[in-house]
């Protein structure tokens, strides 16, 4: 993230830089050459792009399956992720994890995984380790909407809640899991109502605003840091791509094109990139193409792991 | 499989799709319940169609909320009901052991036989593809592992749709494990309702000089492995458990006992696995009288990677099998399979990567 | 039950006989012969007293591992119940279950669990059930505070709601887990404010007042068995017993007697036998004896079961 | 236990506190979670005294809510903690298996060695006093299963502290499983911190006419079976394994090269248990050289019934196991302990029912 640009560039950069990443992957995918279920988080990256730019290094952030944003948002390596999907030794890890468990401790990416929610109470268990540690470090845990319909969702909340623990719970209502919709599987819409009964601080983002995102979260984020206990936010947003590949779905009829209309055309990396001056914009389009290309490349030209390394690891030493 | 008076060949999906179907014809109380069975992809097609045919109170999604959905399913199967309950992948059932240890296992029994529960779990085994460590295991030696549970692993379309169907009428919990690989296969399957019964090894191939017994999809491993051993004119016995829990070992003892040679192939870890309790009762034997060797071969002891390089020598494969075996005949052999023999059955048909 | 008699008695008849059945439990338990874990819910009868009484003998109670009071309000044998406590073969689960796995089918009461929780999802199993049979019965589950923090409690009020399922959650929160204070475990107490969340009709019962939780839940049943879904109450009480055992504890240091006066100034078998005519309460009071002389005569003379049928009813056949 | 040079007599739930305080006392990274660590019964006095020494920030108890808790103790251990987390009962931890399986288990591999899970989980097999189907278990053979957790079970005071502070030191996650029954018994425990290393099993009491293999507090039992069976003439080596998974079995292998003879005895049901482990280690074996006779005793094959006549059946005893034993030493004999000889250990020490 270059921070002598302005807040707009800088949130521009991220949501561009995952959305280009996202779209060579899908180009790549049909070589087979990246041989990992890739979940695309297309039209959802101002999310985390707007979470993280609050995070320093030392924080941490967990993503989920649906994790690249996540990952390249808090500074993973892209080189690293790209060399992941593929396979590689180079990946960020080693290549046994594909796109679906990302990590990267240097960057206090946490681990993430393809089990939905377990990676919700793992966060909270870090922002306990900061509690202990007493640092004034944070977290940012990143959930879809059916992640909240795991008991551990309510578990984790009512404990980080109890012990004010420094974790922002980061909800994408994408209304969908898999391809089942939410009213097949919420009694009722009020998920951000519910969580304020556990006495923090909640709000829910209905439109795709990354600067109304934004700007709550930094105030909720600097409070955190001086003990102010957890908070949850609930966007609401929507999943371009099929649920896993490469491909869009609106033709397979459990939802409609119309019905994403109003947020393909507020898609938030063309009205963001509106407010830059052109030459800006191209300059940073330049440099993300370049930074792909670059990792592409790289992810290319590694090898992959020895089929004698298979029992690294099993066990930390 | 035993001689099926068919000539109709089926997919593995279609043979789970009509066992349930015609298990939910047949009796009313039957009802599906899962993460996405009434979705257009219906669990790879072996749910699709049913919600048209029995309706959205007989076919239904449900929240992602395993533990309480397996609660609900027990509840109601102990209500006189009987829920199939689907879960895409075996690994999503750690989140359900509470439940099917605590509860289902053990109702019958300590409510003094006064508790039924009627309850089928499907759930599939991944592999491929980079599906990678939460997305692969074969979990199945924890269930078994608990007396009250019946675990069973069809190998083949025919079984997928007698066990579906005698699970559905058995009147205890029984996890059925899938193979993703296997979705695409075919096999000789009869039109008319029919049952695999539990509790039956069934020999697969006869043969003198090596007993292999395989599980789930190992069992067409195997069945390469054999062609390949045949071919250095060493003669396989194959032998699918079918069911692995409650385990029918006598048909294995007699075979190790005309072989004197046993190996396991299991698609799951060695550790306390079934292949483990396979070599125990073999131990054990009353049937067994001469000395035996046995090896067995499995899942490495590590996690599922998901490179292809690493991910290929984690599982048994063809070749491996066929050297494990070839090294109890004969352990002098230096032999090793040329790799276009090898290629994996699977390898032709799945496309991944889920 | 008697339905000759007036509400008050019925329910004061339902209070006594679970609180003398406890008394006597504790009384005999010093001599070792009850070779079970027993779980005393004294003070806390009038809950499942008032909530069962509106029951029929098709609906269903399911209630925990301090389950007496629910399985004899709900028609369990009284004498298959102490016959189970001493181990002996005419037992409800024929010595299988002990005290904390209470069951009888033939009068609706659904099998309880020990491990705290496991019953709600299985109720509302039941209560699924019934849906699909389509027939007006209703299930009524009991919970501790503490079953409200597992996963599955959240899990299960939602897909309870999600598809109207006729099943009332009763929580009696005598703000103890085992010695552990309701503030050490729960955020903050707003929990039937988070349950209404669920877009179901939920109340708060903060006092001992039998009568107005049989009136609250008559009304809800009613509306149950239309088809109106499910319905969440939280009964504030207090635990008389040490968590498990036969005495009280309150010298442990870990609660104090003077926070539970209010609670035992109030004992409802008080209160509410002050309404009765003394003439009715003592003939009440005679039978109840009497029936648990028989009870415990039944369970002495009962036979152990033979090692030999160790082996049965592992699996149903 | 290794001729530990003490004269100090400690009970094993003393000898427990006392691994956790000074674990505690030489890394303030350690710290103790789960429900009713912090009450004035402490863990059945496991963990008395530890909130009083180190403060509530590191001795705290939990909601109700094992999932999630097992979840933020990996996430604490992944962040630098180092998290002891305790469950009174290891039936319980059925509602861990997502999170151990899933997660601790695989995040070191899955992760590419870039991330580590240094946690304790402390969990406890109850035995009776009616404690039944659901307080009872002994399911380390699940957790034996999965690559990347370790398992220990001490079986007396010296190894509970022993391996405590091992497994707080070790960089994986470690389970030790602890028995209710053995919380009373007293062995000699140095007051200095040591480690009782894992995978390393233990020659218990050495003998050369037939192995036992024993777990947890079946070593006790065995120890009582070994002195009727002495009585008898025969003379029993008795190895407890100490480590679960990994296992040390050459141990076991060697002393079955001598004896001929193995008896495993289990404290959980045999169905791919670690007795079936056992047994198929030792039928791979390369170090024994003769043919082997083999036998194992576990739990019975049923959920754990309440009742004493029942529960006594479920159990493998002195009893059983000495003339298991003798069976295998001596299959034409009919010999049959006196009961009064046959009084297991824990009817004197232990008053139920928790
Ligand atoms: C515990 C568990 N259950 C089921 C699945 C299968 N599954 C994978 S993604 C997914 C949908 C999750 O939806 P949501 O949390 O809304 O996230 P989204 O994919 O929409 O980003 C499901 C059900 C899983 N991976 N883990
Ligand atoms: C899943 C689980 N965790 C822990 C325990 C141990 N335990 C038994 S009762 C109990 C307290 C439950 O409290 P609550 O739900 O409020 O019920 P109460 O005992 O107060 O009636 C605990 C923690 C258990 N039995 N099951
Ligand atoms: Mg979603
Ligand atoms: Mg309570």
């Amino acid at each position: 993230m270059n921070e002598s640009l302005s807040l707009n560039a800088r949130l521009y950069e991220q949501v561009a830089l995952i959305r280009r990443t996202e779209e060579v992957i899908a180009e790549i995918y049909p070589s087979d050459k990246i041989k990992s279920p890739v979940h695309l988080a297309i039209g959802q990256e101002y999310i985390c792009a707007a979470v993280i730019e609050h995070l320093k290094a030392s924080d941490y952030a967990c993503g989920t399956y649906r994790g690249h944003g996540v990952y390249l948002a808090k500074g993973g390596s892209l080189n690293s992720m790209m060399a992941e999907l593929y396979g590689k030794s180079t990946g960020c890890a080693k290549g046994r994890a594909g796109s679906m468990h990302l990590v990267e401790s240097q960057h206090g990416v946490i681990g993430m995984s393809a089990v939905v929610g377990t990676g919700i109470p793992v966060a909270v268990g870090y922002a306990l380790a900061i509690k202990q540690k007493k640092t004034t470090d944070v977290v940012v845990v990143f959930m879809g909407d059916g992640a909240t319909e795991e008991g551990c969702f309510s578990e984790s909340i009512n404990f980080a809640a109890l012990h004010k623990l420094p974790i922002l719970f980061v909800c994408e209502n994408n209304q969908l899991a898999i391809h089942e919709p939410i009213d097949k599987r919420w009694a009722t819409p009020h998920i951000t109502q519910r969580v304020s009964t556990y006495g923090i601080p909640t709000k829910q983002f209905s439109k795709p605003d990354i600067f109304a995102i934004h700007e709550y979260v930094g105030e909720q984020i600097k409070q955190m840091r001086q003990g102010a206990g957890p908070c949850f936010i609930e966007c609401f947003t929507h999943r371009w791509s099929e649920h896993v590949g490469p491909n869009e779905d609106y033709d397979q009829g459990y939802r409609s094109l119309e019905a994403a209309e109003p947020w393909r055309k507020n898609d938030v990396l063309i009205t963001l990139g509106e407010t830059l001056a052109p030459a800006l914009r191209d300059s940073i389009d330049t440099k993300i193409e370049t930074k792909i290309q670059e990792a592409v490349n790289f992810a290319e030209q590694s090898p992959f792991p020895d089929p004698k390394e298979l029992y690294d690891y099993v066990y930390a030493k | 499989m035993s001689t099926p008076n068919s000539t109709r060949l089926l997919k593995y999906y279609e043979a789970l799709n009509e066992g349930a179907a015609q298990a939910m014809s047949e009796d009313h109380r039957v009802f599906m319940m899962g993460l996405d069975v009434d979705d257009h992809k219906g669990i790879q097609g072996s749910t699709l169609g049913l919600v048209e045919k029995f309706g959205a109170e007989r076919v239904f999604t449900t929240p992602l909320s395993e533990d309480a959905m397996t609660g609900v399913a027990i509840g109601a199967a102990m209500a006189g009901q009987r829920p199939i309950h689907v879960h895409i992948r075996m690994d999503f059932m750690m989140l359900c052991m509470n439940q099917l240890v605590n509860i289902a296992a053990k109702s019958h029994y300590m409510y003094g036989g006064t508790v039924q529960v009627p309850l089928v779990v499907r759930t599939m085994i991944g592999k491929s593809w980079g599906q990678g460590a939460q997305h692969s295991q074969g979990l199945h030696a924890m269930f078994a592992h608990v007396p009250g549970l019946k675990v069973v692993a069809p190998s083949n379309a025919h079984d997928a749709k007698g066990l579906t169907i005698q699970a559905v009428r058995d009147n205890n919990p029984v996890i059925i494990m899938e193979h993703r690989l296997l979705y695409s296969t075919e096999s000789y399957v009869p039109e008319k309702p029919y049952v695999v019964e539990f509790g039956q090894s069934r020999v697969v191939e006869e043969g003198s000089d090596i007993t292999i017994v395989a599980i789930s999809n190992m069992v067409v491993e195997a069945i390469r492995a054999a062609e390949l051993l045949s071919a250095q004119g060493i003669s396989v016995e194959i032998i699918d458990p079918v069911t692995i829990s409650p385990l029918d070992s006598a048909t294995i003892e007699k075979s190790v006992d005309k072989t004197g040679k046993l190996l396991i192939v299991d698609n799951g870890w060695l550790n306390c696995g079934i292949s483990a309790e396979i070599s125990a009762r073999v131990a054990e034997s009353e049937i067994i009288t001469r000395r035996v060797q046995v090896k067995r071969l499995g899942f490495a002891a590590t996690t599922c990677p998901t490179t292809p390089t690493l991910e290929n020598a984690f599982y048994p494969s063809p070749k491996s099998i066929a050297m494990a075996a070839m090294n109890l005949c004969n352990p002098q052999s230096s032999w090793e399979p040329n790799d276009a023999q090898c290629e994996l059955a699977y390898q032709k048909q799945f496309k991944g990567p889920f």
